[in-house]
């Protein structure tokens, strides 16, 4: 049976796979956009999951509220990303690091 | 605590957002129909409308008890209504400020303001969070709004660097927000501050891995060490303007974050995120000192600055004891004003090129331009702590919240830090004063943004002579 | 005796100075010198009436003028104690004084700080007033440093000669190397009584002398009267030039003639002998103080004899003579004798000032040259300047009935009769010294005014005799020279002059054991005939004859035959050289060690400097965490949640 | 005369108010800023002289009492007053500010209105430093102190002189900051930041240690004591001649009044167990420095060190009362040394100030601070000679000067505490005098060194002026300190009962 036990801890490695995709991750950085909605699924996977589990369904509202936020987190994403791209022709993340020290 | 139906009556304490939103939209409309030959239509029309939201939430919007609204996602009180009269405040003043620049940057565009007014909007909506739920949605309607700003000038790409780097650890931060309110939410059952803060806290590992994750966003927020590497590359990489508005409202809603967040809604057991909160207090203290020493940029110093102060600000909240919030929130208040005007000064004495980047720019500021070299001394001496300028009494009162809970050794911790940091203000005066100029470029003559600035450092000079308004106002606040 | 006369006495001569100094130019030469002689003549007599006063039965005047400070019931005032003891000084001191005044017209004629000459003078005249009229150690002090500074003016007087103001300096720090000990007698002083008044201390005294002063880092701790009278005893070692604090006395003589005569012959090095005799209550209860200072003192007086015997510089060698005489007078004060000591100083004021005005009157006639050698035969050109000389020579060697040989054969007496520890080391040296004084003294004499001219070209050119405002002077001085022992030993040593400004305990009273076999003056004189000094002073002068002026050669000789003695004689026993050497050389190099290695290196480089580089160094490090890479920043933020995670769950 | 009327605030916002005046009217008519200032300076001198004619000699107690509500969250009180330790110090403060803008006059080109402001902006501070009865106004004086005199440092300095402001200050705020930890401690647990309220307030041992320390560190900076010394001879250096006044006069004061006013009441029973430390220091002071003062080859750096040695004999006077009480089983003698400390401070800030003014008059002429430069200056400027040489002689401690009344007094009560003591500290008298005087040999006599020295000027009329002032006023106090030491007697006194008593509380 599948218990809140294995929810969180699907959430739990969801969490860490888009933690570890976000450092280990060197090259382009629309992989770190993907890691990001990744982060934010494993938190709602929690929510859902504990409101399921205590039966309130205020949990599950605010998994809407986070999905729509992170298409609105997506879009600017994207868009700073387009501007970054116009300016340097580039997305690797290896090549943003102009700022330092 | 709780209402039965709404009415128009019932949405009074949320005049301020309520108007904000509206202004938003005439704002928008407004910039379109303007036209690209009244341009200053958008500007104008933005500190107008944040003067009538600012009315409107004195006259209409003031609450004299805690009232809770939308089925306890709202609430309104006189920390609330301050608060959101402080952001009205400094974004006012941060557009105000900015106006020049923008115009000389060729950074156009009713966008700009719009943005910061979303961002306040956000602002707002955390002051007056009761909820997870609004928490969240405050932040992040701050944060989108201030990525946003960080990109805006399409032409810079060190601005788009940055503004990558602020989305990405922001998207960070916010996941691990998330993260940390679902196991909250999971071990309590609630969203509602008012109900988290009457709840047991005896729990184990779950509520130690939720504070942490929360405090761990928190921190992030705030700009505290080690979880302050945006902060340099985004002061140093935005358009000043920017810079100037993400160093100053966003930490009045920071401070709302933690006073909501923390003190209020896990007030209950508060022993785990203040021994948190310590040790990111002590190492921003330090880091933050110590690295501004190194930096050669006007910007990045400030910014290392920034993050030594938000270690005096959690210092703060760490007593756990209402002198300790008090405390705070004069320092935060404190701190952006001083911000305002020291980020002012740096989008005056711009090069010719429009930006004021390294501090040896700052050379002969002294006899180049008189006024301003005279406020930024101000302003540097006040964040040094050096009286008779406000920035002393923030941390004196810091201290003594320390003292009075016992943190001897925190006290002293921060007034040697404190030390360090007087070395990279005075090195400002220095390069004003001490030091000849090496271009004697002309500054741009603005004279009421100068007289704004001025006003702006004399509020700091004089509520360094009589500080007791500040004081009396954040302990009635904090009660 | 009244207030305001008193007051008038050093107040005239400061006025004097005041007005001189400040105003000189305006006033121009003859006003001020005029100004100056008329207040030192006008003090001179008033001192001369005081003493007088006194003598016919007028008590003592002892009282405040006004209260410098009172603190914690310390009453530190300014004040007068007229006894006959001061007023015997103020009499000295003034005459002398109001003498090198005159003198002083014509020898400094021709110098353009004549002015500046007269105010320093005269301001000398006023510190050393206040130093002898004091009755209180405050006052002491304050006179004894005056004095000391004015010498200090005075000796680089011609301060574009950089003998002169390294001789100066010398001096002046000498003598604080004196004070110093002073200045801890005084608070010694005031420890035990409580207070700084004479008559207080005085009255402790007997009660002192049987406290010990428990020093840390000594068991038993230290006889509390003889730390007090050494301190003291510095104190007159460094005004008083005592060996080994002598050094500064003959570097002196860079200041012009005058200032020799008056300072540093007749009155300010006397201000030591005063000083204990003064303190004559308190040096009573202490033996080892006493034996302390009769063997410091005949140490100066044989050993600084010997060195006049080899120079050739005129003014050095009255300087040494003038060393030599005031160890004599320490020794006197070493065997209680201190009626002889002020004896011995009063008369050596006279003759030795006539002696060194006579010499300044030679280097004046020789246009500033000082080397005996280039002189010779000026007996017939300057007859007065010869008699006059030659009279205060033969007192200065004890001829009988010349002033000098009183109060020298009481004090050689003296010794004799004593029984103090060092006492026959005392009597040997200066019985000896008597041979070296007349040895030296009629060296000099020959070498001046006897024998061929040596005149050299330039000098011969500018000679001629002085006038009589120099003149004049000398036979001033000549005549107490010649007569005031014949007419003063017997009441003041054997008269109870003194009464009891000066108390000896009866034990110690070896004048008063002198005293039973004298019988009037020119019996004393008679009786020398059979006593050793007087042929041991024969002798020195025979000797003098004999390499001076009948066997050059034979000098010569004997001073390439003990070659090594000469050298050290010459080398004044290497004090100058371990002073210059070795002490000045320690303190720059310890003062350079301390600087560069204490506040430069340690302070500065390590901590002050060295902190600020190590913030700057951590700084610069850690800045380089911030290394701009997205993905190193998220590493950061990711491994610090998990730190903290992981350190409170394992608490939890 | 000066019953309800608020003299002290008067002396404190005259001279700030005058400088914001001259700061307004500006470099470009400069020569009104001048005048003004001077009247200023001026005024605030007059304004002193009922100040002390009314002054009541005979109590201990504060006078001239004002209070008005100032910070009531922190129960802080703009509450002034003074006693006989402030006073003169007060009277100190104002009377040398007057040759500071005298000596200026002419010399200063570069924004000489900025320069006086300046200057009068410190003079008020510092008046207020002396005469805060409230530890945070003490402290908020105090620290705004810094401002101004960092100021006239950076801006009208030497070549090297953003070292040394920056030395000088961080030193300062690193001392004052643990300061100001100890008196919010105190306030905290006495509940008003009255000083009166600090000096009764009982407080355990280990408090107090904490607290002594505090304060120590802050007075030891200002003072400066060895081994925190080493800002000064920088400072000195690089400062304009009237900064360097004003800094020996005095800044270097409020050291020692901290410790009169903070550290001996406040917390006697840790004065008490570590005076040894305070005593220590102090005669390393004198002995140590004065030999470092020795082989100084820049004038201004002799000097500084001369004061680091004078000041030793403050902290030395200051805390012999209790080896004092425990040598002899009483405290007579112990007024002495406190007397010695408070006349050697108004003394040192005579002497110390002229001869800065003396080597700016050099300096003007002949733009340079090395003794080598100099050489028989007297030939060409004999009436400068003369000053130099008296206050160099007062240097050196002289008797009849004022540099020989405290010194005196602390070496008469340090035998008092042990002989040893006395003896290191006499050695100043061969010290002092070495290192003053052969300056006074290279520099002042000699024949003329060079063409340089041979073109000097003698002193005009403004400069005779400020050393005449200087030298009567050194004079004066020499020959006659009695009302001096009169006007603090009964607040000494008081004090030494303060410290006499325990503040442990009984259990």
């Amino acid at each position: 049976m599948i218990t809140l036990g294995h929810m969180l801890t699907l959430s739990a490695v969801l969490f860490a796979l888009s933690v570890a995709g976000i450092f280990i991750n060197r090259r382009n950085v629309l992989l770190l956009l993907m890691c990001i909605e990744l982060l934010l699924l494993s938190a709602n996977f929690n929510f859902v999951a504990f409101s399921r589990y205590l039966g309130f369904v205020d949990g599950q509202v605010f998994v809407f509220f986070i999905l729509t936020v992170a298409a609105a987190e997506s879009a600017i994403g994207l868009a700073i990303l387009v501007v970054l791209f116009r300016e340097r022709r580039s997305i690797n993340v290896e090549d943003l690091n102009t700022l330092r020290g | 605590m709780h209402e039965s139906a709404m009415t128009l009556e019932s949405l009074r304490p949320a005049i301020a957002e309520i108007s904000l939103g509206l202004a938003i939209c005439v704002v928008l409309m407004a910039d379109v129909f303007a036209g690209a030959s009244r341009k200053y239509v958008t500007p104008l029309l933005t500190l107008v409308a944040l003067a009538a939201c600012a009315w409107l939430t004195v006259t209409v919007g003031a609450v004299q008890d805690r009232t809770v609204l939308f089925d306890g996602l709202y609430v309104a009180d006189r920390l609330s209504v301050f608060l959101k009269l402080a952001g009205f405040l400094s974004v006012g003043l941060a557009l105000f400020y900015s106006q020049p620049y923008l115009e000389r940057r060729g950074i156009q565009g009713g966008e700009y303001q719009v943005l910061a007014l979303t961002a306040l909007l956000g602002i707002c909506v955390l002051a007056s969070a009761n909820s997870l739920l609004t928490v969240y949605l405050g932040i992040e309607l701050l944060s989108l709004s201030l990525y946003a700003l960080v990109a805006f000038d399409r032409d810079s790409g060190v601005a788009a660097e940055a503004a990558i780097k602020y989305f990405v650890l922001g998207a960070i931060a916010s996941g691990t927000l998330l993260y940390g309110m679902s196991m909250l939410y999971g071990l309590t059952g609630t969203l509602n501050l008012d109900k988290l803060a009457t709840v047991s806290a005896a729990h184990g590992a779950g509520f130690v891995i939720a504070v942490t994750f929360i405090v761990v966003a928190v921190a992030f927020k705030f700009g505290a060490v080690p979880f302050h590497m945006w902060v340099p590359d985004v002061y140093s990489g935005a358009p000043v303007s920017v810079a100037l508005l993400v160093s100053t409202a966003p930490k009045i809603a920071s401070f709302a974050l933690v006073a909501r967040l923390l003190v209020y809604g896990l007030g209950a057991d508060p022993a785990l995120w203040v021994q948190i909160l310590t040790v990111l207090a002590v190492l921003s203290l330090l880091a933050g000192n110590f690295i501004a020493i190194a930096q050669t940029s006007i910007r990045r110093m400030l910014a290392y600055s920034a993050i030594a102060n938000v270690g005096f600000i959690l210092l703060g909240f760490i007593t756990a004891d209402p002198s300790g919030y008090r405390a705070a929130l004069a320092y935060t208040l404190v701190y952006v004003l001083t911000t305002l005007g020291s980020f002012g000064v740096v989008l005056l004495a711009a090069r010719s090129d429009g930006e004021a980047e390294e501090l040896d720019d700052f050379k002969g500021l002294g006899t180049r331009d008189p006024l301003l070299a005279v406020l930024m001394m101000a302003l540097m001496f006040s964040t040094a702590g050096v009286p008779p300028f406000a920035g002393f009494w923030a941390k004196l009162w810091i201290i003594q919240s320390l003292l009075h809970t016992q943190h001897v050794w925190l006290a002293a911790l921060a007034v040697l830090a404190s030390v360090v940091g007087a070395y990279y203000y005075l090195r400002v005066i220095w390069f004003m004063y001490f030091d000849a100029g090496r271009e004697q470029t002309l500054i741009v003559r603005q004279p009421l943004t100068r007289g704004a600035l001025t006003l702006n450092v004399l509020a700091v000079a004089g509520l360094g002579v009589m500080p007791n308004v500040l004081l009396a106002l954040c302990t009635s606040l904090m009660g | 005796m009244n207030a305001n006369l008193l007051l008038a006495i050093p107040m005239l001569p400061l006025a004097a100075a005041i007005i001189a100094g400040l105003g000189g130019r305006v006033l121009g030469r003859a006003v001020s010198a005029g100004l100056a002689i008329a207040a030192v003549a006008a003090s001179c007599l008033l001192s001369m009436q005081v003493l007088n006063q006194l003598l016919h039965g007028t008590a003592n005047y002892n009282a405040s003028v006004y209260t410098w400070l009172l603190s914690d019931g310390v009453n530190m005032q300014v004040g007068f104690l007229i006894d006959r003891l001061s007023a015997l000084m103020m009499v000295v001191v003034t005459f002398v004084s109001l003498c090198v005044h005159v003198y002083t017209v014509g020898y400094m004629h021709d110098d353009a700080g004549f002015q500046r000459f007269f105010a320093y003078i005269a301001l000398f005249t006023f510190a050393m007033l206040m130093l002898v009229m004091s009755n209180n150690f405050l006052q002491l002090f304050f006179g004894w440093e005056a004095v000391g500074v004015v010498s200090y003016l005075l000796i680089g007087f011609w301060y574009t000669r950089p003998s002169a103001i390294f001789a100066n300096l010398k001096a002046f720090l000498v003598n604080r190397v004196g004070d110093f000990g002073f200045l801890l007698g005084i608070a010694g002083v005031l420890y035990y009584t409580g207070s700084l008044d004479y008559q207080v201390a005085f009255n402790w005294a007997p009660a002192i002398a049987k406290q010990t002063l428990h020093v840390a880092g000594t068991a038993a701790g230290w006889p509390a009267m003889t730390v007090i009278c050494i301190c003291l005893f510095v104190g007159a070692m460094g005004k008083s030039a005592q060996v080994p604090l002598h050094v500064w006395l003959p570097d002196s003589m860079e200041g012009p003639t005058p200032i020799s005569a008056l300072i540093h012959a007749a009155t300010m090095v006397t201000a030591g002998i005063f000083m204990v005799a003064r303190m004559s209550p308190l040096f009573e209860q202490s033996e080892t103080a006493l034996s302390f200072v009769l063997v410091i003192g005949a140490t100066t007086a044989l050993f600084m004899g010997f060195l006049g015997i080899v120079n050739n510089d005129i003014k050095r060698v009255v300087a040494y003579s003038t060393l030599s005489q005031l160890g004599y007078m320490t020794v006197a004060l070493g065997v209680s004798a201190y009626s002889v000591a002020i004896f011995h100083l009063m008369t050596h004021a006279f003759f030795k000032a006539l002696l060194f005005l006579a010499a300044g009157a030679v280097i004046i006639a020789m246009h500033h040259e000082q080397d005996m050698r280039k002189m010779g035969g000026l007996r017939v050109r300057m007859p007065v300047t010869y008699w006059t000389s030659l009279i205060g020579a033969l007192a200065l060697i004890g001829t009988p009935f010349f002033s000098g040989f009183y109060s020298k054969d009481a004090l050689i007496e003296a010794v004799h009769a004593s029984h103090r520890w060092g006492a026959g080391y005392a009597y040997v040296c200066v019985t000896a010294g008597v041979f070296v004084t007349a040895f030296y003294t009629f060296r000099m004499i020959f070498m001046t005014f006897h024998g061929p001219s040596r005149l050299d070209h330039h000098a011969e050119e500018h000679f001629h005799d002085v006038g009589w405002d120099m003149k004049g002077p000398l036979v001033a001085l000549a005549i107490p020279s010649l007569l005031i022992g014949y007419f003063t030993i017997q009441p003041v040593l054997f008269g109870g002059y003194f009464g009891d400004a000066i108390r000896v305990l009866e034990s110690n009273d070896v004048v008063a054991e002198i005293g039973r076999e004298f019988h009037g003056a020119a019996v004393f004189a008679l009786h020398a005939v059979l006593s050793l000094p007087l042929w041991l002073a024969a002798a020195g002068v025979y000797c003098a004859w004999h390499f001076v002026l009948r066997r050059p050669d034979q000098a010569t000789a004997i001073q390439a035959r003990f070659n090594w003695l000469y050298r050290l004689l010459v080398n004044k026993y290497y004090f100058d050289w371990f002073n210059e050497n070795v002490l000045a050389r320690a303190a720059r190099g310890l003062g350079l060690a301390l600087w560069r290695g204490g506040d430069q290196a340690v302070i500065d480089g390590v901590l002050v400097d060295g902190s600020a580089g190590a913030v700057g160094w951590i700084a610069g490090r850690v800045r380089r965490i911030q290394n701009g890479f997205l993905y190193s920043y998220a590493f950061w933020m990711i491994v610090s949640l998990v730190l903290i995670l992981g350190w409170f769950l394992v608490r939890v | 005369m000066l019953h309800g009327f608020d003299i002290l605030s008067l002396l404190i916002w005259l001279p700030v108010g005058g400088g914001v005046a001259v700061l307004a009217i500006g470099d470009t008519r400069a020569r009104l800023a001048r005048w003004v200032a001077l009247l200023v300076a001026l005024a605030t001198f007059v304004l002193c002289v009922p100040l002390w004619l009314e002054f009541d000699t005979t109590t201990a107690a504060f006078q001239y009492l004002e209070r008005l509500s100032w910070i009531n969250q922190l129960h802080a009180d703009y509450y002034l007053g003074v006693d006989g330790i402030s006073l003169p110090l007060i009277v100190l403060t104002a009377f040398m500010t007057v040759p500071v803008i005298i000596a200026g006059w002419s010399v200063v080109e570069k924004r000489p209105a900025q320069y006086y402001a300046a200057f009068l902006i410190l003079e008020g501070l510092m008046i207020g430093v002396f005469s805060a009865l409230d530890a945070l106004l003490f402290y908020f004086f105090w620290e705004a102190m810094l401002i101004p005199m960092f100021l006239i440092i950076g801006i009208w300095g030497g070549p090297r002189r953003v070292y040394a402001t920056l030395k000088f200050f961080l030193y300062t705020f690193l001392g004052s900051v643990l300061m100001l930890v100890a008196l919010i401690f105190l306030y905290l647990k006495a509940g008003d930041y009255t000083i009166a309220g600090f000096q009764s307030l009982p407080l355990t041992l280990a408090e107090q240690r904490w607290i002594f320390l505090a304060f120590l560190v802050a007075f030891a900076v200002k003072v400066p004591m060895w081994p925190v010394h080493t800002w000064l001879p920088d400072a000195h250096v690089e400062a304009p001649t009237g900064g360097s006044v004003i800094l020996a006069a005095i800044m270097l004061k409020m050291g020692g009044y901290g410790l009169l006013r903070f550290s001996l009441p406040i917390t006697p029973d840790a004065s008490r167990e570590l005076d040894w430390l305070v005593i220590g220091l102090s005669l390393i002071a004198v002995v140590y420095i004065g030999f470092v003062a020795l082989m100084q080859s820049d004038m201004k750096k002799l000097i500084a060190y001369s004061s680091v040695a004078h000041m030793g004999f403050v902290t030395l006077g200051a805390f012999l009362a209790f080896d004092i009480q425990g040598s002899t089983g009483a405290l007579r003698g112990a007024i002495n040394g406190l007397d010695g400390a408070m006349v050697q401070m108004i003394s040192h800030g005579l002497i110390s100030g002229a001869l800065f003014l003396c080597i700016g008059v050099m300096y003007d002429r002949l733009h340079s601070r090395e003794i080598s430069a100099y050489g028989g200056v007297i030939n060409v400027m004999p009436k400068f000679g003369a000053f130099m040489v008296l206050f160099a002689l007062a240097n050196s401690g002289l008797p009849g000067t004022s540099g020989f009344v405290g010194e005196f007094l602390v070496i008469l009560a340090a035998f008092k505490a042990n002989v040893w003591f006395a003896f290191l500290a006499a050695t100043t008298l061969i010290l002092g005098a070495a290192y003053t005087l052969w300056l006074v040999k290279r520099v002042i006599f000699g024949p003329i060194a060079n063409d340089h020295v041979a073109a000097m000027q003698d002193l005009n009329g403004r400069e005779f002026l400020v050393l005449a002032m200087l030298a009567v006023a050194v004079l004066a106090l020499g020959l006659w300190p009695a009302p001096l030491v009169r006007t603090m007697e009964a607040t000494v006194q008081h004090l030494l009962q303060q410290l006499a008593v325990s503040k442990i509380p009984v259990a």
